[in-house]
C-alpha cells in the first residue's frame, strides 16, 4: 500500500512540477536577457486558463483531432511518472524499461503528428513532416544512449541504471561522457528547444512543434502544453536521474530518504532548468536542415559510446 | 599371304584414288568439270566396290558397283548437265574462301581423320582401318564442299561426293549386311535431291527454293 | 496361341497396321472416312503396343521388345492416337478454309500412318541398321508432310530439313558401319554384329578407339534429329509451317525417337570402360542447347516456333540428364522424355487451335486468350507452366531429380544449367503472360475445337507430377540402372 | 498427435479450388466459397494450437507419409512445433483474409480468376509447412508462388500487372532453384531427400556454407531480403487485396518458415560468419525497406515495402538467434528467435490489417494513389479506426504488439556483448542502430500514410463520396485489430506459445511468461528488463479517463465548430494540404539523396506568365539499376545476338554442323594422346 501511494505521489508530483520547470527556464531566459520576464507561476495561470476556454475546433476535424491531446497527455504522463525522480525502484518502475519509455515518447509524437495533419493546413503539415524526420535521427540516437548504459548497467531497467551509476564501479568513463552528449542534444531536439526548434516563436519557416498544435485551443491546446512541460520535464529527470543520481532514495526506505531525494530532486531540476536557459540564449537557432547533421552526430555519439565501451571495459 | 599383300595394295590403291578424286573437285571451279571429276569419283568407287565384292566373296556388293557405275557415275551427272542447262545457272563455281585455303583445309581434315584412325589397333584389322581412314577423309572433304561452294549443284555434288565415301566405308567392313539396301536408300535420296533442284528451281543457292522467294524469307518473317 | 507367338504378333501389329493403313489410306478419298480409319488404325496400334506391356516376345534378330523401349513404344502409340484425334477436328478447319484440298489430305493421312510405322519400327528395331534406316523413313516422311502446305515458307522449310537431315544421316550411319567394324572382329560378320542385344553384351570387349569415332558421329547424326544445338537449325522452321498435328508428332515424337536411338548407343559406350565416356560429350551438347534456345526464345515472333525452340531447350535437358547418368538423372531423364512429349504435344493441339481461332501464329496478335477463349486459353497457360517445370506437373520431378542430383556430385555444372532453366522460364512466361493475359485483339473465328487429347495429356502430366504408378517407376528405375 | 486432419483440410482446399470453378460465376457462388475457406482455415488451426498449448515437453510430433511425390521415396509429412507455429500464422492470416473476402469478395469483377487460385494459395502454404520432404516442400513451395502468381495476374488488364507478374514467377523461380540446389548439397548424390535422412546427415563445413547462401537466396527471395525484393512491392500491390494481404501477410512468413527449417532445424550447426550475414541483411533489408517505403504514394505500394522492412526485423532476430546458438548460448538463442517468430506473427496479423484497410479504400474510392485520398476518416470512420490501430501496432507503438517484438529483439541484442567475437560486438550495435532508425522511420511513413489517407480534406471527389465498407470487411479488421491488442497486453501468451518451438530448435526457451507476477513479460531475469504491456494500458487508458472526466466537469467542455485558420489567404483548396511527397519532403532530402540519388528540380515560370510552377522529383532505385538492370540488358543483348542465328543460310547452318564435327573429332584426337 506504502509502495502504491510513493508511485502516485511521484505521478502527482511530475504533474505537479512539469509547469514549474517550464515557468522557471523561461524565468531564467528572461533574466538573462536582462528582461523581468512573466512569473514562475505563470505557465499554471496559462494553463488553467486554457481549460476553462471553450474549444474551437476546425470543420474540417475529425474525432482524432479531439482524442489525440488527451492520448498525448496520458502517455506522456505515464513515461514521466515511470522515470526515476526522487526514488527507485517504485512498485511499478518494472512495467516500462526505458526502451519502452522511448517508445511511449514515441507514440505521443506519432498522435501528435497525426493531429497536426488532422486539419488539412498547410502548417499542420509542414510541422508533422519535420517533426517526423527529426524522430527518426533522435531516437536511433536515444537508443543508442540507452544501448551503452543498459550494457554497462546490465540492465535496461531505469531503477537498476540508476543504482549501478549511484555505486561504486561506474568510474569515469568515455562512454558515459558521450551518452551524456549525446542525451542532451537528443533531449534538445525532443523538447523543441533551440537550436532545432524555438518555442517561443509562430515564425512559419522555423516552426516544428508549433506548427502542429497551430488549430489547438481551450483545453485541448491545454492538454498539449501540458504534455510539453511534461517532456521537458521528464527530460531533465532523466538526465538527472542517470547522470547525477545522487541523493536518490530505495524503495522501503523511510520518509527522511524520500524527503532528501526530493529536495536533491528539485535542487537537481532547478540546475537543469538553469542550463537549459543558458545554453538557449547562447546559441543561434539553425536551419530546419541542419538538424539532421545535429542529430546525425548524436547517433554517431551514441554508437560510438558503444564501441568504446568495448575497449574500456571488457564486458 | 602374297595374294592378301596384293589385295590390299589394289583396295588401297582405290581408296587413296577416291580421296585424290576428291581433292580435285575441290580444285574445281568450272560446273562441267566438276561433275565429270564427279563422275570419275563414282567410278572410282565402283571400281571400289567391285574389287571389295572380289576379294570378300560377297556377290550382292556387285549390285553396289553396279549402281555406282550406272546411277551416280552416268544418270546423275547426266542429269545435272542438263538442270544446269535448263536452269541457265553460271558456270563457274562461286567460293566462299579462295580455292588455295579450301586446299589447305582439306589437306588438315585428311590429317584429322588419319589421326583420329590412329589410336584404332589390334582387334580391327589393317584394311578395314585405312579404308575407314579413307572413307572418313572422303565424308570430310564431301562436307568441306558442301560448306564452301555457293552453288546448289556443287553443293549436290559436295554430298553425293560424301555419300561415295559412306558407300566405301560399307563396304569395306566386311560381311557388313544390309550395305545394298543402305546404298539403294541413299540414291533415292540423292534422286530425291537432284528432282528437287529441278522442282524447286534452285538456280544459284541452296537456300533458296524458288528465285522470286530469294531474300525474302529466312525462316522467320519480321 | 502361345505366349511366344502373341507377343510376336503383337509386334508385327505395332508395325503392319500403321504400315497397311498407309498403303489404304493412300487409296480412300473421302476425307472424313480417312480421319476416322487414320484414328482406328492408330487406336488399334496403341492397343497392340499396350498389350507388349504384358506379352512380350523373345528378342529376334531384327524385333526386339525389352524393358528400354517398351515405354516409348507406348507412349509413340498414345502420343499418335491423341494426335490423330486432334488431327481429325484440325483438319477439318484446314479444308474449310482451304490450305489442304482433298488429295493433299489423302496424302496427308497415309504419311501420317507411315511415320507411325517407321518411328515404331525405330524403337523396335533390334538391328542398328534397320534402326538407321527407320529413322531415314521417318524423316523423309516428315519432310513430305512439312512441305503439305506448298506455300514458299512451307516448301523451304521442308527443303532445309531434308538437306539437314540428310547429311545427318549420313554421319548417322558412318557411326553405325564403325560400331559396326568394332563389333565385327569380336563378335564376327553378319546380322548378329548389329544387334542391340549383342552388342551391349559385347561392349567390353570393342575396341574404344573404333567406339569413340562412333560415337560422335552418332552423336551428331542423331543429335541432329534430335536438334541439339548447334545441329537445331532445321526443327524451328520445319515445327512452325508444317501442320500442327505434324509440329506435335515431330516435338513429342521424333525427337524422342532420335534420343532413343543416342541412348542405345549410350549403352553401349558405357558398357566399355576404356572408351570416352560419353557423358562429358552429351553434358556439353546439352547444355549448349538448353542455353541456346534460352535466349532464342526471348525474341521469337511465331507461336510454334517458340515451341519448336523449347523443344531444343528440353531436348537439351535430356540430353544432359543422360549425360550426367547415375541412376538420380538417368530416371529424370527418362521422365523427362515422357512428360515433354506429353506436354509439348499437348501444347501444339492447343497452339493449332488458337492458331486456327485466331488466324495467325503470329505471336504480336496473340493476346487475351484466356479472355477472348477461355478453354483454350488456360489449357495452353497449363500447358506452358507444365512445360517450364511448375509444379504439381511432371517436369516437375524430373527437373527436381536433375537439377539437385547435378548440384551434389558437379556443383558447377549445376549453375549453367540452373541459369538456363531459369532463362528459358523468364521467356516462356513472358511470351505466356502476353498470349494468355490482357486486352484480346485481332480476329476470333469460332473453332470447333476437340480438347479431349489437350486435356488427357494435361491430366497425365498432373498426374504424373504427383504420383507416378508402381510399373512405370520400376521400368524407368531398371532403364536407368541398364544405361548406367 | 494426428496428421491426417491437416492434410484433409489441405485436401480440401484444393478441393474447394476445383469446386470454384463452376462456382465462380454463379451469384452467391463466390460467397460460398468464402465461407467455406473460412470454415477450413478456422479448423485447421485447431490441430497445431493444440500442440502448442500442450507445451515444452510435449515434443509432440506427427508424421504421415504418402506414396506420392519421387516413386521410391513418398511424400512425407510431419506436423512439429516449429510448423504448428506457422500452421497457425498461416491459417489465422487465412481466416481473416476470407472473412474480409466475405464482403469484399463482391466487388471482384472476375471471380473466376481469383477464387480457385484462392484457394488453392492457401492449400499450398499449409502444404509447405506441413511438408517433411524436400520435394514435397519445394513442390508446395513452387504451387503456392504459381497459384498466387495466378491471383496476381487476376486483373490482368491493368497496366503493370504483367510486369509484375513476370517479375514476381521469374524471381520465384530463381529462389525455388536456389532451393533445389541447396536441397541437392544437403541430400547428397544418393538423394537423401526426406528431412529426416537430411538431420542425420553431417555436411561439410564448406558445403553447409554453400547450402546457407543458396537457402538465402532462395528463402530470401521469397521473403524479400534487400537486394531480392524486387518484386515484392510490384506483385503485392497488383493483386486483389485480400490476396496481396495474405501475400504479404502470410506468404512471406512461409518464407521465413522455410529459412527457419533449413538453417536451424536440418542444417547441423551454425558458423559464426553466417549469423553475420543474416545480421547484415536484416539490417539493411530493414533500413531500405522503410526508406523505399517512404518514398512511396501508392498505398498499397508503400505496405508492400513495409514488408520488406519488417522481414529484416525478423531476419535481424534469426541472425541474432544464429550467432547465440553458434556460441552455445542457448537462452540467448531462445530469446532472439522467440523475439524473431514473433514478429513474425504480429506481422501477418497487422500487415494483414493495413492491406485490409488499403482495399477498402481502393473498394470506396477506387484509387490507391495516396494523393488523391484524403479525409477518409469522416466518410470510412471504422476503416480508419483499424487502420490507425494497425499503423500504430506496426510502427511499434506501445502497448501494441509491434512493440513486444521489436523490444524483445533489443533485449537480445544487449546480451550481444557476451559473445566472444569482436565482429558480432560491433556488428551487433550498428545492426540495432538500423534497427531503430527503421522503426522510427516506419512511424513516420504511417503518420504519413494514415495522414494522408485518412486525415485532411478530400482531395478528389471519389474520396469525398468514399462509403464505409461493408461489415464482414470492418469484422475482419477490427478481429485483427482486436488480436493486435491482445498481443501486445498479453506477450506472454504468444511467448509461452513459441516455447515449445525453441526447445525443439534450439533446445533452450524462454523463462515462462505466464507466471510471472502481473503477467509482465520478462526475457532473462527480473531485474535486468522487463515489460508489461497490460500495466502500460491500463494506465494510459485511466489517465486518460481521469483527465477527460476532470476536464470536462470541472473545467470546460463546450465545443465550437469554426473554419481552419487560414492565415488570412482564404483559399480553401484542398489540394494546397501537405500531400504525401510533400509530407516526406525532410526525409528524401536527409536519406533519399544519398540512397535514391533524389533529385528536385524547379521549373519557375518567368514572372507575368501564368503557367505553373513544376516540381519535379527524381528518385533513382539503386538496387533495381545495380542488379536487375544489367541482368536485363545483358539477356536481351545475348538474345539479339542469338536471334541472328535464326536467319542464316543453309549452307551456313551446315558449316555449324561441320565445324562441330571437326570440333568433336579434335577433341577425340587430343583425347586419345
Amino acid at each position: 500500500m506504502n509502495a502504491l501511494l510513493v508511485q502516485g505521489s511521484q505521478m502527482l508530483l511530475v504533474l505537479a512540477l512539469a509547469p514549474l520547470l517550464t515557468g522557471w527556464v523561461r524565468k531564467v531566459k528572461a533574466r538573462l536577457l536582462r528582461r523581468r520576464g512573466a512569473s514562475v507561476w505563470q505557465p499554471y495561470r496559462d494553463l488553467l486558463r486554457l481549460l476553462r476556454k471553450e474549444a474551437v475546433v476546425a470543420d474540417s476535424a475529425s474525432w482524432l483531432f479531439r482524442v489525440a491531446p488527451y492520448l498525448i497527455f496520458s502517455a506522456i504522463w505515464v513515461a514521466a511518472a515511470l522515470v526515476p525522480t526522487f526514488a527507485i525502484n517504485l512498485i511499478f518502475s518494472w512495467s516500462a524499461d526505458l526502451i519502452a519509455i522511448v517508445a511511449l515518447l514515441g507514440s505521443a509524437r506519432f498522435f501528435l503528428a497525426l493531429a497536426g495533419l488532422d486539419v488539412g493546413t498547410s502548417f499542420g503539415g509542414i510541422g508533422a513532416s519535420r517533426e517526423m524526420m527529426i524522430a527518426p535521427l533522435a531516437e536511433p540516437a536515444m537508443i543508442m544512449i540507452v544501448f551503452t548504459l543498459s550494457l554497462l548497467a546490465g540492465s535496461t531497467q531505469l531503477s537498476s541504471i540508476v543504482a549501478y551509476m549511484i555505486g561504486p564501479e561506474v568510474g569515469l568513463r568515455i562512454s558515459v561522457a558521450m551518452s551524456l552528449v549525446a542525451l542532451v542534444m537528443v533531449a534538445l531536439a525532443e523538447n523543441a528547444r533551440i537550436p532545432v526548434d524555438n518555442p517561443a516563436t509562430h515564425l512559419e519557416l522555423t516552426m516544428v512543434h508549433e506548427a502542429m498544435v497551430l488549430e489547438y485551443s481551450g483545453r485541448h491546446l491545454a492538454m498539449i502544453e501540458a504534455a510539453a512541460s511534461l517532456k521537458l520535464l521528464l527530460y531533465v529527470s532523466l538526465i538527472a536521474a542517470i547522470f547525477t543520481p545522487w541523493g536518490m532514495a530505495a524503495a522501503g526506505q523511510g520518509l527522511g530518504h524520500y524527503l532528501v531525494g526530493g529536495v536533491a530532486y528539485l535542487g537537481k531540476l532547478a540546475a537543469g532548468g538553469f542550463l537549459l536557459a543558458l545554453f538557449e540564449t547562447s546559441i543561434a537557432k539553425m536551419r530546419v536542415f541542419r538538424v539532421s547533421q545535429f542529430l546525425s552526430a548524436a547517433l554517431m555519439l551514441g554508437l560510438l559510446a558503444v564501441l568504446l565501451l568495448f575497449v574500456s571495459r571488457n564486458l | 599371304m602374297n595374294g592378301l599383300g596384293l589385295y590390299f595394295d589394289v583396295a588401297h590403291l582405290l581408296a587413296g584414288g577416291l580421296v585424290l578424286v576428291s581433292f580435285m573437285m575441290l580444285y574445281q571451279f568450272r560446273m562441267y568439270a566438276l561433275l565429270n571429276f564427279y563422275a570419275v569419283h563414282a567410278l572410282v568407287l565402283s571400281a571400289s566396290v567391285a574389287w571389295q565384292a572380289l576379294i570378300q566373296g560377297a556377290p550382292h556388293l556387285y549390285v553396289t558397283a553396279g549402281i555406282a557405275l550406272v546411277f551416280k557415275a552416268l544418270i546423275i551427272p547426266v542429269a545435272l548437265h542438263r538442270i544446269v542447262q535448263r536452269l541457265g545457272i553460271h558456270r563457274t563455281i562461286e567460293t566462299v574462301v579462295g580455292i588455295g585455303p579450301t586446299m589447305l583445309a582439306g589437306m588438315g581434315l585428311v590429317a584429322l581423320s588419319i589421326g583420329v584412325m590412329l589410336p584404332v589397333t589390334g582387334s580391327a584389322d589393317i584394311l578395314a582401318r585405312e579404308d575407314l581412314a579413307f572413307a572418313l577423309a572422303v565424308i570430310l572433304l564431301g562436307l568441306l564442299m558442301m560448306v564452301s561452294r555457293h552453288n546448289a549443284v556443287s553443293q549436290v555434288v559436295g554430298f553425293m561426293s560424301l555419300e561415295n565415301g559412306l558407300v566405301l566405308a560399307a563396304t569395306g567392313a566386311k560381311g557388313m549386311p544390309l550395305v545394298v539396301e543402305i546404298s539403294v536408300a541413299f540414291s533415292v535420296l540423292i534422286a530425291f535431291i537432284v528432282i528437287g533442284i529441278f522442282l524447286f528451281r534452285i538456280r544459284e543457292r541452296f537456300d533458296t527454293v524458288d528465285v522470286q522467294a530469294l531474300d525474302s524469307f529466312r525462316g522467320e518473317r519480321r | 496361341m502361345s505366349h511366344e507367338e502373341l507377343g510376336l504378333w503383337l509386334v508385327r501389329a505395332v508395325l503392319l497396321v500403321p504400315a497397311l493403313s498407309a498403303c489404304l489410306l493412300a487409296l480412300i478419298p473421302g476425307y472424313r472416312l480417312s480421319a476416322r480409319l487414320n484414328m482406328l488404325a492408330s487406336l488399334a496400334t496403341l492397343a497392340a503396343a499396350a498389350a507388349l506391356f504384358r506379352v512380350r516376345p523373345t528378342p529376334g534378330a531384327f524385333l526386339i521388345v525389352d524393358d528400354v523401349n517398351v515405354v516409348f513404344i507406348v507412349l509413340n502409340t498414345f502420343v499418335g492416337f491423341t494426335t490423330s484425334v486432334f488431327s481429325a477436328s484440325y483438319i477439318a478447319h484446314e479444308l474449310e478454309v482451304g490450305r489442304l484440298t482433298p488429295v493433299s489430305l489423302r496424302f496427308y493421312h497415309a504419311m501420317y500412318q507411315a511415320l507411325m510405322a517407321a518411328m515404331n519400327l525405330a524403337l523396335v528395331a533390334n538391328n542398328v541398321g534397320l534402326m538407321w534406316v527407320a529413322v531415314e523413313i521417318a524423316t523423309l516422311t516428315t519432310v513430305l508432310m512439312v512441305g503439305i502446305y506448298r506455300t514458299h515458307a512451307a516448301l523451304e522449310a521442308a527443303w532445309k530439313y531434308f538437306i539437314l537431315g540428310s547429311v545427318g544421316i549420313g554421319l548417322a550411319l558412318f557411326g553405325t558401319i564403325i560400331v559396326y567394324m568394332a563389333s565385327r572382329s569380336v563378335v564376327g560378320e553378319g546380322l548378329d554384329a548389329m544387334a542391340w542385344t549383342v552388342l551391349v553384351r559385347h561392349a567390353p570387349a570393342f575396341d574404344p578407339a573404333l567406339l569413340n569415332l562412333a560415337f560422335v558421329f552418332l552423336l551428331l547424326g542423331y543429335g541432329t534429329k534430335v536438334g541439339l544445338a548447334p545441329l537445331h537449325a532445321w526443327l524451328p522452321d520445319a515445327h512452325a509451317e508444317g501442320p500442327t498435328p505434324i509440329s506435335a508428332v515431330l516435338s513429342g515424337l521424333l525427337l524422342n525417337v532420335a534420343l532413343f536411338a543416342l541412348l542405345r548407343f549410350r549403352m553401349v559406350m558405357a558398357g566399355n570402360a576404356e572408351a570416352l565416356a560419353p557423358g562429358p560429350l552429351m553434358v556439353t551438347m546439352g547444355l549448349s542447347s538448353l542455353l541456346f534456345a534460352g535466349f532464342m526464345l526471348y525474341r521469337r515472333h511465331d507461336i510454334k516456333r517458340l515451341f519448336a525452340y523449347s523443344s531444343i531447350e528440353h531436348m537439351g535437358i535430356i540430353t544432359f540428364a543422360f549425360g550426367m547418368g547415375g541412376p538420380l538423372a538417368n530416371f529424370a531423364g527418362l521422365l523427362h522424355m515422357t512428360m515433354h512429349s506429353l506436354t509439348k504435344s499437348a501444347i501444339f493441339f492447343a497452339v493449332g487451335h488458337v492458331a486456327q481461332a485466331k488466324g495467325t501464329q503470329r505471336l504480336s496478335e496473340i493476346r487475351g486468350l484466356t479472355v477472348s477463349h477461355p478453354v483454350l486459353g488456360w489449357a495452353l497457360l497449363l500447358g506452358v507452366f507444365a512445360i517450364a517445370g511448375m509444379p504439381p506437373l511432371g517436369v516437375f520431378m524430373s527437373e527436381f531429380l536433375v537439377v539437385s542430383s547435378t548440384f551434389a556430385r558437379q556443383p558447377l555444372l549445376a549453375i549453367p544449367l540452373v541459369a538456363g532453366l531459369l532463362l528459358a522460364f523468364g521467356a516462356l512466361l513472358w511470351q505466356a503472360v502476353g498470349i494468355a493475359f490482357g486486352e484480346p485483339q485481332g480476329e476470333s473465328r469460332p473453332v470447333h475445337a476437340s480438347t479431349v487429347p489437350l486435356w488427357a495429356h494435361l491430366a497425365l502430366v498432373l498426374m504424373a507430377g504427383v504420383y507416378v504408378p508402381g510399373p512405370i517407376v520400376r521400368w524407368f528405375q531398371h532403364v536407368a540402372a541398364l544405361l548406367g | 498427435m494426428n496428421l491426417v486432419p491437416s492434410l484433409s483440410i489441405v485436401a480440401a482446399l484444393l478441393a474447394l479450388g476445383v469446386l470454384a470453378v463452376p462456382l465462380a460465376p454463379r451469384r452467391g457462388g463466390s460467397a460460398l466459397v468464402y465461407v467455406a475457406a473460412l470454415l477450413l482455415t478456422l479448423a485447421a488451426l485447431a490441430p497445431p494450437v493444440a500442440l502448442l498449448l500442450a507445451g515444452v515437453d510435449a515434443g509432440t510430433v506427427a508424421r504421415l507419409s504418402l506414396p506420392l511425390g519421387i516413386p521410391w521415396l513418398g511424400a512425407h509429412f510431419r506436423i512439429d512445433a516449429l510448423s504448428a507455429f506457422f500452421l497457425v500464422v498461416v491459417n489465422l492470416g487465412g481466416a481473416a483474409s476470407s472473412l474480409y473476402s466475405l464482403g469484399y469478395g463482391r466487388h471482384e469483377p472476375s471471380p473466376g480468376r481469383v477464387l480457385p487460385f484462392y484457394c488453392a494459395f492457401l492449400a499450398g502454404m499449409n502444404l509447405v509447412v506441413l511438408a517433411d520432404d524436400a520435394f514435397s516442400f519445394l513442390l508446395a513451395w513452387e504451387f503456392m508462388s504459381l497459384s498466387s502468381w495466378a491471383l496476381v495476374m487476376a486483373h490482368h488488364r491493368e497496366p503493370g500487372n504483367a510486369l509484375a507478374g513476370f517479375v514476381y514467377l521469374t524471381m520465384a523461380s530463381f529462389g525455388t532453384l536456389s532451393l533445389l540446389l541447396a536441397f541437392g548439397v544437403l541430400a547428397g548424390p544418393e538423394g537423401a531427400y526426406t528431412f529426416e535422412q537430411i538431420r542425420s546427415r553431417e555436411p561439410a563445413p564448406l558445403l553447409a556454407s554453400l547450402a546457407l547462401v543458396l537457402v538465402l537466396l532462395g528463402a530470401g527471395s521469397k521473403a524479400g531480403l534487400v537486394p531480392l525484393h524486387a518484386w515484392l512491392p510490384l506483385a503485392h500491390p497488383a493483386a486483389p487485396s485480400q490476396v496481396s494481404a495474405l501475400m504479404s501477410g502470410v506468404m512471406t512468413k512461409v518464407a521465413v518458415y522455410g529459412f527457419v527449417r533449413i538453417v536451424f532445424d536440418l542444417l547441423g550447426e551454425p558458423q559464426l560468419w553466417w549469423s553475420m550475414v543474416v545480421l547484415a541483411l536484416g539490417g539493411i533489408t530493414s533500413a531500405l525497406g522503410v526508406l523505399y517505403a517512404l518514398m512511396q504514394h501508392d498505398l498499397k505500394k508503400l505496405l508492400a515495402y513495409h514488408t520488406v522492412e519488417n522481414i529484416g526485423i525478423i531476419f535481424i532476430g534469426l541472425g541474432l538467434a544464429m550467432a547465440f546458438r553458434a556460441n552455445a548460448m542457448g537462452w540467448a538463442a531462445a530469446l532472439a528467435l522467440t523475439a524473431a517468430l514473433f514478429h513474425v506473427l504480429n506481422h501477418s496479423l497487422f500487415k494483414s490489417l493495413l492491406f485490409f484497410g488499403a482495399g477498402a479504400v481502393l473498394t470506396a474510392t477506387g484509387e490507391r494513389d495516396m494523393e488523391k485520398l484524403g479525409g477518409l476518416i469522416h466518410r470510412m470512420p471504422r476503416t480508419a479506426f483499424a487502420f490507425l490501430a494497425g499503423s500504430a501496432a506496426i510502427s511499434a507503438l506501445p502497448p501494441l504488439n509491434g512493440f513486444v517484438s521489436e523490444w524483445l529483439t533489443f533485449q537480445a541484442m544487449l546480451v550481444s556483448p557476451q559473445l566472444p567475437q569482436w565482429g558480432l560486438k560491433f556488428l551487433v550495435p550498428a545492426v540495432g542502430a538500423l534497427l531503430a532508425l527503421s522503426a522510427a522511420l516506419a512511424a513516420a511513413c504511417f503518420v504519413k500514410a494514415f495522414g494522408v489517407t485518412f486525415l485532411g480534406r478530400p482531395r478528389s471527389e471519389r474520396a469525398r463520396t468514399a462509403r464505409e465498407v461493408d461489415g464482414f470487411a470492418v469484422g475482419a479488421m477490427f478481429a485483427l485489430a482486436l488480436l493486435c491488442l491482445l498481443a501486445g497486453v498479453l506477450p506472454g501468451v504468444v511467448i509461452d506459445g513459441i516455447a515449445p518451438v525453441t526447445q525443439y530448435l534450439l533446445g533452450g526457451r524462454m523463462p515462462e511468461q505466464l507466471s510471472q507476477a502481473w503477467l509482465s513479460i520478462v526475457p532473462i531475469t527480473a531485474g535486468r528488463s522487463s515489460y508489461n504491456g497490460l500495466l502500460l494500458f491500463a494506465f494510459i487508458a485511466l489517465s486518460m479517463v481521469v483527465v477527460i472526466t476532470a476536464i470536462h466537469r470541472l473545467a470546460s467542455h463546450a465545443v465550437r465548430r469554426g473554419p481552419a485558420w487560414d492565415c488570412g489567404f482564404a483559399d480553401d483548396n484542398p489540394r494546397a494540404q501537405y500531400t504525401a511527397g510533400s509530407f516526406a519532403q525532410p526525409i528524401r532530402r536527409v536519406f533519399g539523396t544519398l540512397v535514391f540519388a533524389a533529385r528536385e528540380h524547379v521549373t519557375m515560370p518567368s514572372p507575368g506568365d501564368m503557367a505553373p510552377a513544376r516540381l519535379e522529383v527524381r528518385l533513382r532505385d539503386p538496387v533495381w539499376e545495380l542488379f536487375y538492370a544489367p541482368i536485363a540488358v545483358a539477356v536481351g543483348f545475348a538474345a539479339d545476338r542469338f536471334d541472328r542465328l535464326q536467319f542464316l543460310t543453309i549452307r551456313k547452318y551446315l558449316s555449324l554442323v561441320f565445324g562441330a564435327l571437326i570440333l568433336l573429332l579434335l577433341v577425340l584426337v587430343l583425347w586419345a594422346r
